[in-house]
C-alpha cells in the first residue's frame, strides 16, 4: 500500500479517540495497544487498525482481530424492508423459519453477505410478514446482531457523539437528542474567537460540541457543580492538544462570592491562599456528581485516619516520607486549581460573556439567573431541559426581571424517512421527545426602572380564557 | 356480552377481556369448568367469572389479581391473535369519523386482515347496518367468521373470501363507505365505486407508502372522486412522572442579601432557601414511538 | 328533471339543517324562505337551493340568488399549488403583477373558471415565489376569496361540522380538534343503545356527536352547568325529531343532592313542587354560560318590579290577566322543567351509565371524580382539555383513588398531505395542537381497603430521575 | 460589527438590529447622519446609535423605545430582505450540524438564494474555513456579494453566478461538504462529488417534494454516495400562558362531609373550598404552525 504524504491526517494512530460503527450503532474509544473493547456482544482487538485510514471497515474475525474489508455492501444493509408487500398468499402453518441453521451455514460459506441472508431469512419466515412494522423493525436489528460481523472505524465528530450517546446512553446526557444539540448550538451562535459560559451535566457532550464549533479560538468556561467538571463526552472528540488552552472551569459555589466581588484568588498571603486551598480541598472530598478520576484524596484520608497507633519505625519513617511527598503532590495540586480559579474568575470578572448554553439536570430558573449576569448585553443564551415545566418558570422570571428579549420555549420534531422505490415512507418508530429549549438575547438593564417593574421589556403575553387566534 | 352491546354480567360463552395490569390485556373466551393460566395463577372460569359482575377484580390461584372487562372493539383492538399487520386505534377512530359511519350504514371492507377495524366499524353501524367485508386469504377469512360469531356480531357481517381487486366487493350500489387495506388499493378503486350508492359515499384507503398513496390519488381522481385528501395521524402518549430536580449552590452571599435578590429568588416559588432539590410533575414521551403507521387518503364519491 | 322516487331522502327540503361550502370553508344554516346569509363576505338566498339534491354546487349570482352550477371544477379548486418549481429566471424588477384588472375581467367574460384565473394571477406575480410557503397560501386564499363565486350545499355530519367549528371558531369548542373529537368517540366507545353521559361546553359539538354516533338508540344525558345546557353545535346536524327524545339533561348543581339520595323530583308535595320550581327559576336567571333562547323570564321579572304604582283601570286589568298567562305558561315550563330533571334523575340514580365524556373549559378533575360515580364498573370515559396540566392532576387523583384501570394521557397529531404528481409533499401549514385527552375504564371499587391506599390498582409509574427507556 | 465577530460598541457603517419588541427585528444600516422611522418614531443614527453599546435602549422620536442588537446569522435570518424562499433555523442547525461544520471547513453551496443559509456557515467556519457559494440568478448573485461585503464576511466567500447542474461549483477536490437547494439537485450531485476532497465529506440537499428527494437519492446511490439519510425537522414554540379556569358547583352537599369526599377534594390542591376558579400556567402552541419545510437528505462521500 503506497499512500500519499497528505493522507497522513486521515490515519488512525494509536492513542486516537475513535468511534466504532455498526448500523446506527455508535461506541466511542480510544486506541490502545493489545486492548480488548467489546462492541455489540464482541471483543475486538483495535491494534491493527492502527495505519489504515480513518472511515475503513473492518472484518471482525474469529479472536476479536480486525480485517479490513474488501466490499462495502454492509453500509446500507439497515435498508432491509418489506413494508407494503402483498401478504396475502402467506400460510400460517405454525413453522415460522423455513430455513434451518445448515441452510443458513451453507449461505455464509458461499459467501453471501449479512444483508443477503437475512433477506433469505425474512423471505422464509412465514410469521414475518404478519408482525407489526415495530415488529419487523425488531426482528431485523436482531438478525443483523447475529449476522453482522464488521465494524467501520470513524474520526469522532459532533454529530457522531450525539448521535452515540441519544441511541447509548441518553440517561447520561438528560434525553439530549442530537437535533436539540444542533438548535443548542446555532441559537446560541457558538462561533470561534467568542466567550462561552457552559453548564453542562450531560457527559460533558455539550461542552465537547461547543470546543467543536469554536475550534480552539476563544475561550469556553465551565460552570461546574460539586466536586470537579464532567467532561466524558467531550474526551470522546479527541481534541487536539491546544484546544484544552482554551477550556476553563468554575465552581459554582464561588458564583456568590463573585458576584460579590469577594472571591480571593491569589495566594500572596499565605492565610488567604491556605483558605483558598481549604476550600478546593473540601471540593475534592465531596464530588457526588462528578467522574472520580483521581481517587487520591480519599485514599490519604484513609492513611491519615490510621496513622495514631503507629510507633516511630522505620516502616513509618518511610511512610512519613511518602505522606509528606504526597502532602507536596497534593499542594502543588491545590496551587494548580487555585491558578485555574483565577484565571476562570478573570474571566468571569469583566461580565462579557458572549453566550450562555446551560444542559443539565438541575432545576434550571436559578442557574439561568445567577449565570446570565456573566454576559455582555445583546449576546444569545439557550437554556436545555428534559420537562417543560422547568422553563415556564425560567420564562416567567426572566419576563417578571426584565434584561432580556427574544425569549422563546420551543422543541423539535424529528422524522427519518425510508427512501426506496415504491417502498418510501416515514420510518415505523420515531424518537419521542427530544427535549426543550428556552432561548433569548441579552439587553441592557435599564436603570431608569426598578428590576421589578410592571412594565416588562417586552409587552408581556395577554391573560387569555379563550383566545381565538391559538390553540 | 357483545362486541355491539353491554351486559353487566359474565356468562358462560362470553369472550371476557382479562386487565392483567399496566396496558397488558388478554381475551379469554368464558367456558363453565375451564381454567385460564395468568402470571398470577390460575382463573377459575366458573367460580371467579361466570355471574360475576364485569369490571370485577378477581384473584387468582397465587394470590395475584387482575379485572375482568367487557370486550369492546378497542379492548379487542390490542389483545387480538395478530394474523397480519392490523389497524390501530387512532387510525380507526379518524377512519370512523372521516367515512361518516354511524348506526345504519353500509360498508364495504378489504382486507378483512385479523378484523381490528372490522370490529370497530360493527360496533359503530350496529343494529341497523352492515358490514360487508372481502378476505382474499381462506383461512384468515374462516378465523375471523368464527370470531364474529363469538362476539356475536355475525349478524351484521358479510365475509367473502376473494380478490377484491379482480372480483369486487360482491355487491353494488349498496355501500355508504368503503374502506381499502390492501398492496395495490389503485386496482381496487373502479370496485369500490361500483359497491357504493347511487347518491354517493365516502372512500378511505390506508397505505403503508407513498408511492401507493399516488397511485390511488390518481386512480380516485380519474374515476371521478371528489375531496381527495391525504393525511396522516399519530398518537402520542404522555406518560405521568414525578420528578425530582437538584438545586444549584452558588456559595454563601458575601454581599448584603439585597444585592443579589434573584440568585436566590430563582427558586423561591418552588424551594425555601435551604432546600436542595424541588420535585415537579411532568409527563414523558415514551423513548421511541409509532412515527408511521400508515397515510390515510379520503375521498367522497359523488353522484353518479 | 324527473326524479326517482328513492331521492326523496337526499332532496333539499325547507327547514333543513344544510352546511355551505367553499374549498375548506364550512358554515351551517338552516333553509328559511326569503332569509339572506352571509357566506365569505357574500349575501346570499337559500330559496333556490330548496328541491335540489344534497352535494350541489350552486354559482352565486348577483343579488345573492343560487344557479346550480353545470360543471364541477371548483371541487379541486384548493389543489393550486407551485412549491417545488424553478424560480432563478424570475428578475425582480419592482412590479409584482403583470396582469391588470382588464386582462382578468377580459378572462371572466372567456369563461375562466376562478382555478384558471388565480392560476395566472400566479403566473404572472413576480414575487410569488419568492414569497415563504405561508405566504403563498395566504396570497392563494386571498385570491380564492375574491375570484370564487360558487356554493356547495352539504347535509351535515360529524365530520363537517368538526371540521367547520375547528376552522371557523375554534374557540367556541376550547380548540377540539376534529381528530381528537374521534379519539373521543371511539376511546369511549359511543353506539347505539348504551347510555351516555356527556358534560359538552364546547358548543355542544361533542354532545351532536355522540348523538349522530348513537343514531338514535339509548340514552344520552348531558350534564350543564349554569343556567342551560349549550346545543348549538348539536342543532347543526338537524338530527329527526326522534333523536331528541333520547336526550335528557341534568343541571350539574344538583350532583350533590343526587350522590346522597336527597334529590326530590316529585311534584306530590306541593311545597317540595314549589322548591323545585323555585331551584328551577333561580337556573333560568343565571345563564352566563347558555345561549338565552328565551327571554321570557327576565322580561316578566321586570314588569313584576314596575307593577307596584299602577292603578286598577281597564289596562291594569289586561296587564293582570297577561301576566297570569304568562305565570301559568312559566309554571307548565317549570312543571316540564321538573319532569325532565325526575326523567334524567331516574337515569342517573342506578349509576350504571355506559360512558362519560367531558369536554369544556372547566378545571376537569372535580368534574371527573364526581360524573365518574354514576357509570358502571368496566365502562370507559374520556376527558378532554386544551391544557395538559388539568389532565395531569385528573390522572393523579384517580391513581390515588382507584377505581380505574387504563388511564392514558394522549394527543394527536395530525397532517395534511398535497398528493400532486412530482409535487407531493406535506402541506406547508399544520395545526398547532388538538388538546389532550385523559381515557380509561372503570372497575369495581375494591371495598376490601381504603379509597386512598398507597396500594393503587396499577403499579404506579416509578419515580425517576434519570430513567433510560424513556425520554 | 461583523457577523463572525463581536463588537462592544455600534459603529458607523455597522448593521445593527433592531428590536421592534415580541419577535420583530429588522436590520438597519448605520450610518452618520442618517434616520431609521420605525413604528415608535424616528432614531437617529449619529446620536442614538454610534457609539452605544449594543443591545442599549433607544427612545425614538415618538417616545418608544427598541432595543438594539449586534447582528447574528439568526437575526439576518428573520429579519433579511427575501428574494427567495429562504431557509430558516430550525433546518439550518440540523443542516450545520450534520453537515460536519466547524471553523476551518470548507463548503460549497447553491442557490445562494437571500442569503440566509451562507451567514450561517460563514460564521461556523470562520476565521479559517471557505464558502463557495454558487448562485444562478445574476441581481441575486449581486445583492448577495454586496451584503457579504457590509456584513464583513467576504473575506471567507466565493460567490459565482453561474448554473450549478451545468457548469458545477467552479472548485475541485476541496470541499469538506456541499448543501443543494435547488429543484433538481439530483443533476448536481455528480459536480459536487468532484467539488469535494479526495478524502472524502458530507453533502445534503433540501427539497420540498418527496419526489425531488426520490430522485436525488437515487443519484446519490449511483455516484456511490454513502450513509443515506433523509429527515425532516419541524419547530414547535411553546407560548406561555395564564389561563383561568372555572370549577365546576355540584351544589351543596346534603350528606354528612365525609359520605362523598372526592368530589371536594378534586380541586383542593388548587383551589380553596369557596374558590369558583383556577388560575394555572401552561403554554398554547400557535393554531396554524409550519407544517412543512423541506426534507432534508444528508450522504457521506466516502473516499475516492
Amino acid at each position: 500500500m503506497a499512500h500519499s504524504e497528505d493522507d497522513h491526517e486521515y490515519r488512525i494512530k494509536e492513542g486516537d479517540h475513535i468511534v466504532l460503527k455498526r448500523g446506527d450503532v455508535y461506541k466511542a474509544v480510544q486506541i490502545q495497544r493489545k486492548k480488548k473493547v467489546i462492541f455489540e456482544k464482541q471483543w475486538i482487538l483495535l491494534d491493527n487498525v492502527v495505519g489504515h485510514l480513518y472511515s475503513t471497515t473492518f472484518e471482525i474475525s474469529s479472536g476479536g482481530s480486525l480485517q479490513p474489508k474488501e466490499d462495502k455492501e454492509t453500509q446500507s444493509s439497515t435498508d432491509v424492508k418489506v413494508t407494503g408487500t402483498d401478504n396475502r398468499h402467506i400460510v400460517d402453518d405454525g413453522k415460522s423459519q423455513k430455513l434451518t441453521r445448515d441452510d443458513i451455514e451453507t449461505m455464509k460459506e458461499q459467501g453471501l453477505t449479512d444483508k443477503e441472508i437475512i433477506k433469505q431469512l425474512i423471505d422464509n419466515s412465514s410469521t414475518f410478514s404478519n408482525k407489526t412494522g415495530y415488529a419487523q423493525d425488531k426482528y431485523i436489528k436482531k438478525k443483523k446482531k447475529k449476522y453482522e460481523n464488521t465494524v467501520t472505524v470513524l474520526k469522532p465528530t459532533c454529530r457522531i457523539i450525539a448521535m452515540m450517546y441519544h441511541g447509548r446512553e441518553p440517561g447520561k446526557i438528560c434525553h439530549l437528542r442530537y437535533d436539540t444539540l444542533a438548535q443548542m448550538l446555532t441559537l446560541a451562535n457558538i462561533h470561534a474567537g467568542s466567550k462561552v459560559l457552559v453548564f453542562d451535566t450531560c457527559a460533558g457532550l455539550v461542552l465537547g460540541a461547543i470546543m467543536e464549533r469554536m475550534g480552539g479560538y476563544g475561550s469556553v468556561i465551565q460552570m461546574y457543580p460539586g466536586g470537579g467538571p464532567v467532561r466524558a463526552g467531550m474526551e470522546c472528540f479527541g481534541f487536539p492538544a491546544h484546544f484544552h488552552d482554551m477550556l476553563h472551569e468554575f465552581p459554582i459555589c464561588h458564583v456568590n462570592a463573585l458576584l460579590a466581588g469577594k472571591l480571593d484568588t491569589s495566594a500572596k498571603d499565605p492565610t488567604e491562599g491556605e483558605k483558598q486551598v481549604k476550600v478546593a480541598a473540601e471540593e475534592e472530598q465531596n464530588q457526588p456528581e462528578a467522574e472520580q478520576q483521581e481517587g487520591i484524596p480519599q485514599e490519604e484520608n484513609m492513611e491519615i485516619n490510621t496513622g495514631d497507633d503507629v510507633g516511630q519505625d522505620p516502616e513509618k519513617l518511610e511512610k512519613e516520607k511518602r505522606q509528606e511527598a504526597k502532602a507536596q503532590e497534593r499542594k502543588e495540586k491545590l496551587e494548580e486549581k487555585r491558578r485555574k480559579l483565577a484565571a476562570a474568575a478573570a474571566l468571569l470578572e469583566g461580565r462579557n460573556a458572549d453566550g450562555l448554553v446551560i444542559a443539565s439536570q438541575f432545576h434550571p430558573s436559578s442557574l439561568l439567573l445567577g449565570l446570565l449576569k456573566f454576559l455582555a448585553p445583546s449576546r444569545p443564551f439557550v437554556v436545555y431541559s428534559q420537562y417543560k415545566e422547568t422553563l415556564i418558570e425560567c420564562y416567567t422570571k426572566l419576563k417578571e426581571q426584565g434584561g432580556t428579549v427574544n425569549l422563546m420555549i420551543t422543541d423539535t420534531w424529528l422524522r427519518h424517512y425510508q427512501v426506496l422505490p415504491d417502498r418510501t415512507h416515514p420510518l415505523l418508530l420515531m424518537s419521542g421527545g427530544g427535549g426543550y429549549l428556552l432561548s433569548g438575547t441579552t439587553v441592557a438593564f435599564d436603570r431608569s426602572k426598578p428590576a421589578a417593574s410592571p412594565l416588562a421589556e417586552e409587552p408581556a403575553p395577554k391573560r387569555q380564557k379563550v383566545k381565538d387566534s391559538e390553540s | 356480552m357483545s362486541f355491539v352491546e353491554y351486559s353487566d354480567l359474565i356468562k358462560d360463552g362470553d369472550v371476557a377481556i382479562v386487565h392483567l395490569g399496566h396496558n397488558s390485556v388478554t381475551p379469554v373466551k368464558v367456558q363453565h369448568g375451564a381454567q385460564t393460566q395468568t402470571r398470577y395463577g390460575a382463573i377459575r372460569h366458573s367460580s371467579d367469572l361466570i355471574g360475576q359482575r364485569y369490571g370485577s377484580k378477581v384473584t387468582c390461584s397465587k394470590g395475584g389479581w387482575v379485572h375482568v372487562l367487557h370486550p369492546t372493539p378497542e379492548l379487542w383492538t390490542v389483545s387480538l391473535p395478530h394474523r397480519t399487520q392490523i389497524l390501530y386505534t387512532p387510525d380507526i377512530a379518524m377512519v370512523t369519523m372521516m367515512l361518516e359511519l354511524k348506526p345504519g350504514s353500509v360498508v364495504c371492507e378489504s382486507g378483512t386482515g385479523s378484523g381490528s377495524l372490522s370490529h370497530a366499524i360493527l360496533r359503530t353501524i350496529a343494529p341497523t347496518g352492515h358490514l360487508h367485508t372481502v378476505e382474499f386469504h381462506q383461512q384468515r377469512a374462516e378465523k375471523v367468521v368464527e370470531e364474529f360469531k363469538e362476539h356475536r356480531v355475525d349478524h351484521l357481517v358479510t365475509v367473502r373470501n376473494q380478490d377484491v381487486c379482480k372480483d369486487g366487493f360482491g355487491v353494488t350500489g349498496v355501500a355508504d363507505a368503503v374502506f381499502l387495506d390492501i398492496p395495490s388499493p389503485w386496482e381496487a378503486v373502479g370496485h369500490a365505486k361500483a359497491a357504493m350508492k347511487k347518491h354517493g359515499g365516502r372512500l378511505c384507503s390506508f397505505s403503508p407508502c407513498i408511492e401507493q398513496v399516488q397511485r390511488t390519488c390518481e386512480a380516485l381522481t380519474e374515476q371521478g372522486f371528489e375531496e381527495i385528501r391525504t393525511l396522516e395521524v399519530l398518537l402520542r402518549v404522555h406518560n405521568v412522572r414525578d420528578v425530582t430536580l437538584q438545586l444549584p449552590d452558588f456559595g454563601p452571599d458575601p454581599s448584603s442579601s439585597q444585592a443579589s435578590p434573584e440568585a436566590m429568588e430563582g427558586a423561591s416559588t418552588t424551594a425555601s432557601p435551604n432546600q436542595t432539590s424541588v420535585r415537579i410533575k411532568t409527563t414523558t414521551l415514551l423513548r421511541e414511538m409509532p412515527g408511521h403507521t400508515g397515510y390515510l387518503t379520503f375521498a367522497t364519491k359523488p353522484r353518479t
